[in-house]
């Protein structure tokens, strides 16, 4: 008996070492990436707001993450004395869990999956991310406390009714690709030499509606409004509890971003991948990388200490090297085939990270929405609109294979499809704004129900 | 053996969240086992390489019913529930429901493995590499041959929002 | 009434039952130590799911007696006192105070220090409402405003800091006149700043006034009739948004005000909107009368002749002006001493707090903290 | 896969599990919830004897057995609402009135 497990766990070993390692590894950098969200956040907050942000701990407050981490690890760990303890034990790791684990679906480059060619993809990183909503709600009700359980009934009405929108906006764009599977969609959009935020413009903004008020950002981060509940269902956590709902919360901001960039974003090809006119684009990446390295260098002398001008050349070094890195595919012909992998990751990242400083912007610009207006957004525009969608992409994609429209020539029948959904939209709107003007002042009152 | 370990962890999980689902005071932590009991049958749907019913599982099941489930026990506040008593003065009824539908099941298993050729077919099941790419197949399935009881569920559906809608509307 | 109402909904906080959903109340006690309440305001709320069915304010954490100080300090004693009120408008605080013993001695300050009182008092406005139309936007969810607000509040300290060393709680005049004669650049950095302010005022709109989230957030939250806002004694930019066109600088001009020319901004509908757009335009005229008090600042002495002691024959006075939250006024009383008999000071904060419970009833409460924003309280007025 | 057998056993335990929770308990939302286990169960045989014959179509009627667990919920959740809304309770026994 004994034997038999120990060879069971080999057999599973040999066969599952490399995901397991990169699984391993994820869970050990996550937190530091997550981490330097965070910073990047603040230091795009401050820009914004004509401050400076973090500038203590370390050149420019880089090392401001570590500090951050060190902090919250030796916090007292409060367990408040009504609570639920075993649920409250529970709640943040399964948030954590959730999130971590559905990142396992995503492919970084065609090269870095680590959850190879599954037939679900999409779908087992939506699912599994969509997993989270119970260490919100189980947080917030364990902690027993008002604002905590008001903070979790609304995120957890919040994420059901968005989570709908969003299911609906990859449905359209899955109609597209006809396929699941995460490698098979951004091949799809290399074959049709066209990303899918251009056939589905409205699924695209759907999705990115929604996937803010999944992720709890602002201007739906109701569930932990500060103004208002304090900080919704975090409200009794401290110190490392604290801060695994932190990492859950940016680590489902990278999933949401990630999938979108799959579906809509072209994965990690380079923009008109297929059009040989513009390969001098495979030069951006590392004249970026120089660029940074570049800035560091000039500002290095401009540092008050000799730690922080080491520092500083230390970011320009590492940036110097990754630029060789990046250029190595483009220039070297021995390094051709390593082309994919690292030009597919540079870019998928970067389009992640753009649509998280989209996120961002957002957060600094605009006011909080309130729980009924949300509800009407997700319940009255989004979800109708999302329906419609996916009815005018369905038939768009018959009119196009009808016609046997293949890539830019699709968006002849798309682009139709996209207005009429707008129109659709803009109607919706029209005739939501009639209804609520006659009850400006009595704002729905059952939105839990939904 | 892979499959087998797998099979038993999925299985004793299962059984074992089940059992302390019905055995729980709290209706919270009951929901909290039946969660893991639907996440260890998902596991059992992979471990069947039915990978779409394993994710249907978790995004209806474990994300959408049980979210629900959860919802309406904080509305329906604990504290109050939790000093009623919670189980009905059935115990004996339960155990004679138990073991006659435990009589019944093993004898239909023990029988069907006796006699070869009636009760449960004894046949080996296709290797996993031969079944077909699992979402395709399903949704060619269910679009093609079940298709009018997809339409059907679907007005199921409907039907059961309007009910839950109307049934939850609070009297003005 | 307040007792039996107290009562009322203590016990209900104590009974069984307490539901979401169904015909139960959930009570919830927001603050003393809670982001948005500015301070250490108490609300207790009775909500229904989210909508607020009942609301009690409970104050008094702050609670310092300055009333009860004033009686045992001599008049020029207790007037850094009245600075710690509503700290975000010291000036204003001690403009009214120094009239108010002014009157009582039958003094008037001479037209120069007038003057300068009034760029200060109207600097100070400004001010107050900048940290106003900050924390309520960032009560409301709007994070950046209120880091532009700090600067151009910024700005105004720094004028204030020139003048007479202090920054938040200035101490800035004296019983008859001005304790520091202007400083050279005053002019100068006041026209500057006044320059800048309209441009930066803009911005605050560009972000806010045609924002979707903003109008939808604020518009019809919190209304107050005119009639109610007269009934409850509610004064200032919240009485001005109800649309009643009172406003203590016309109405009975002091410092300088008489020589100005401005606007009062008067709303229609009384909601957070017309709230928030009434104090945006008040920033707006205040600047006004900056920019036309500096053109002409007459010269002369700043401190009329009072002498060291100050003795007011016998006699009681109430003086009030238009301070930056509504009408701050002070009952004073003497008995001939050098000490007052009794001060009682009207804070404007604390009589438009009692206006809170019918805005709030039947909103949500996110509306709460809009609505509390909205109020512009200082907890250091209300409690004093 | 592994025998059949295996299958329906663990299907078996999970029923019977299911029916005792439903009798015993008094609370209807845990009732509910054992009626869920109990529909669980069932997706179990279906998606082994699916896989036993290699063939989709048990796969397909679990999905409908989900889809029908999903309305139960929502209305059977609905109901339970509306009736805390009237009595306080969520007892079965105390369900005792026709109309309310």
């Amino acid at each position: 008996m004994m034997q038999a497990v120990i060879q069971a766990t080999m057999d599973f070993l040999k066969l599952y070492w490399a995901p397991l390692l990169c699984g391993l590894v994820i869970v050990a950098v996550l937190p530091l990436i997550v981490g330097y969200i965070v910073l990047v956040e603040r230091k795009l907050m401050a820009d914004m707001q004509a401050r400076l942000g973090p500038m203590r701990v370390g050149p420019h407050g880089l090392l401001q993450p570590i500090a951050d981490a060190v902090k919250l690890l030796i916090k007292e760990d409060i367990i408040p004395d009504n609570a639920d303890k075993l649920v409250f034990w529970l709640a943040p790791v399964l948030s954590v869990g959730a999130a971590l684990l559905s990142i396992a679906g995503l492919a970084i480059g065609p090269a870095f999956q680590i959850a190879k060619d599954i037939n679900i993809g999409i779908l087992f990183v939506v699912g599994v991310s969509a997993m989270g909503i119970f260490g919100i709600v189980l947080g917030g009700w364990a902690s027993n406390s008002h604002y905590s359980l008001m903070g979790s009934l609304r995120s957890s009405a919040q994420l059901v009714s968005y989570e709908t929108a969003a299911g609906m906006a990859l449905v359209s764009g899955l109609l597209l690709t006809g396929t699941l599977n995460i490698k098979a969609i951004v091949e799809a959009q290399y074959n049709e030499g066209i990303w899918f935020v251009m056939l589905a413009p409205v699924a695209f903004f759907i999705y990115l509606v929604a996937s803010i008020a999944e992720t709890n950002r602002a201007p739906f981060d109701l569930p932990e409004a500060e103004s208002e509940l304090v900080a919704g269902y975090m409200t009794e956590f401290s110190g490392f509890r604290w801060s695994l709902y932190f990492l859950a919360e940016y680590t489902n901001m990278i999933v949401v971003s990630s999938v979108a960039t799959t579906l809509f974003l072209g994965g990690w090809l380079r923009p008109f991948a297929r059009v040989h006119f513009f390969n001098f684009l495979d030069y951006v990446p590392p004249l970026l990388m120089i660029g940074v390295a570049g800035y560091c260098l000039l500002r290095t002398p401009k540092q008050p200490s000799r730690v922080q001008q080491l520092f500083m050349l230390a970011v320009a070094g590492l940036c110097l090297a990754l630029a060789l890195v990046l250029l190595a595919p483009v220039a070297l012909p021995i390094a051709k085939p390593l082309y994919a992998g690292i030009h597919g990751g540079f870019w998928f990242i970067f389009k992640v990270s753009a649509y998280i400083y989209f996120f961002m912007w957002l957060r600094f610009t605009i006011p909080r929405y309130r729980f009924d207006q949300l509800m009407r957004l997700g319940w009255q525009f989004l979800i109708p609109l999302s329906i419609v969608n996916v009815l005018v992409v369905g038939v768009a994609l018959i009119v196009g294979s009808y016609f046997n429209l293949h890539g830019w020539s699709m968006l002849l029948v798309t682009t139709p499809a996209a207005i009429i959904a707008l129109v659709v939209a803009l109607m919706i709107l029209a005739a939501g704004q009639q209804s609520s003007a006659g009850k400006e002042n009595a704002p729905a009152s059952d939105f839990y129900a939904g | 053996m892979l499959d087998k370990v797998l099979f038993y962890i999925f299985a004793g999980l299962a059984i074992a969240s089940g059992a302390l689902m019905v055995t729980r005071r709290n209706a919270v932590h009951s929901a909290i086992f039946l969660v893991t009991a639907l996440l260890a049958t998902a596991g059992i749907f992979l471990q069947l390489r039915a990978e779409f019913l394993f994710i249907v599982q978790i995004i209806l099941y474990v994300g959408g019913i049980m979210v629900l489930f959860i919802f309406v026990i904080m509305l329906v506040n604990l504290d109050v529930a939790l000093q009623q008593i919670q189980f009905a003065r059935q115990k004996w009824v339960a155990l004679i429901v138990a073991l006659a539908l435990s009589a019944q099941f093993g004898l239909m298993l023990w029988s069907s493995e006796k006699i070869p050729g009636q009760g449960i077919p004894v046949l080996a099941a296709p290797p996993a590499s031969e079944l077909p790419a699992n979402s395709e197949a399903v949704a060619q399935s269910l679009f093609g041959n079940y298709l009018l009881a997809f339409e059907i569920a679907s007005v199921l559906l409907l039907v059961a929002m309007i009910g839950a809608v109307v049934m939850a509307k609070k009297e003005k | 009434m307040e007792a039996e109402r107290e009562t009322t909904l203590s016990s209900e906080a104590t009974t069984e039952n307490k539901t979401l959903l169904g015909a139960d109340e959930l009570i919830i006690n927001m603050g003393p130590q809670h982001p948005s309440t500015h301070g250490v305001l108490r609300v207790k709320l009775k909500l229904d799911g989210e909508r607020v069915i009942g609301s009690e304010c409970i104050i008094g954490y702050l609670h310092r007696g300055v009333e009860k100080i004033g009686e045992n300090r001599t008049y020029q004693q207790f007037a850094p006192y009245v600075d710690r009120m509503d700290y975000v408008a010291a000036v204003s605080n001690g403009l009214g105070y120094c009239e108010a013993i002014e009157k009582l001695l039958v003094v008037e300050a001479p037209p120069r220090a007038r003057v300068i009182r009034t760029i200060l008092t109207e600097l100070q406005r400004i001010a107050s409402h900048l940290l106003w139309l900050g924390t309520h936007a960032l009560d409301i969810g709007a994070l950046t405003p209120l880091f532009y607000c700090m600067r151009e509040r910024e700005e105004i300290l720094k004028i204030f800091e020139k003048y007479c060393g202090a920054r938040l709680t200035t101490h800035a005049f004296r019983i008859g006149g001005l304790q520091y004669e202007a400083y050279d650049t005053l002019e100068k950095d006041v026209e500057r700043f006044c320059k800048d302010f309209e441009s930066r005022v803009a911005e605050y709109e560009t972000l806010l006034t045609q924002n979707r989230i903003w109008i939808g957030r604020t518009k019809g939250v919190g209304i107050l009739t005119a009639e109610d806002a007269i009934a409850f004694g509610v004064t200032g930019p919240v009485l001005r948004a109800s649309g009643v066109k009172w406003d203590l600088r016309k109405a009975a001009p002091y410092a300088a005000y008489d020589q100005y020319k401005f606007e009062i901004p008067v709303g229609t509908t009384g909601d957070t909107y017309d709230r928030y757009l009434v104090r945006m335009e008040e920033m707006r005229q205040s600047r006004l009368i900056c920019l036309q008090a500096i053109e002409n600042i007459p010269a002369g002495p700043i401190l009329a002749k009072v002498g060291k002691v100050l003795k007011p024959p016998p006699g009681e006075v109430y003086h009030a002006i238009e301070a930056p939250k509504g009408e701050l006024g002070y009952y004073v009383v003497s008995d001939g001493t050098v000490q007052p008999y009794r001060v009682r000071i009207r804070p404007p904060s604390f009589i438009n707090l009692q206006a809170f419970d019918r805005m709030v009833r039947g909103h949500l409460v996110a509306d709460v903290v809009a609505i509390i924003g909205t109020i512009d309280i200082v907890l250091g007025e209300v409690d004093r | 896969m592994l025998p059949i057998g295996h299958y329906l056993f663990l299907s078996a335990a999970l029923f019977i599990i299911g029916v005792i929770g439903v009798i015993t308990r008094r609370n209807v939302i845990v009732i509910l919830m054992s009626i869920e286990l109990i529909l669980n169960a069932v997706n179990i045989n279906l998606v082994a004897f699916s896989r036993l014959y290699g063939d989709v179509a048990g796969q397909v009627f679990a999905l409908f057995i989900i889809a029908d667990a999903a309305a139960e919920a929502a209305v059977g959740l609905g109901i339970i609402i509306a009736f805390f809304r009237n009595r306080e309770t969520v007892l079965a026994d105390e369900m005792d009135l026709l109309k309310w």
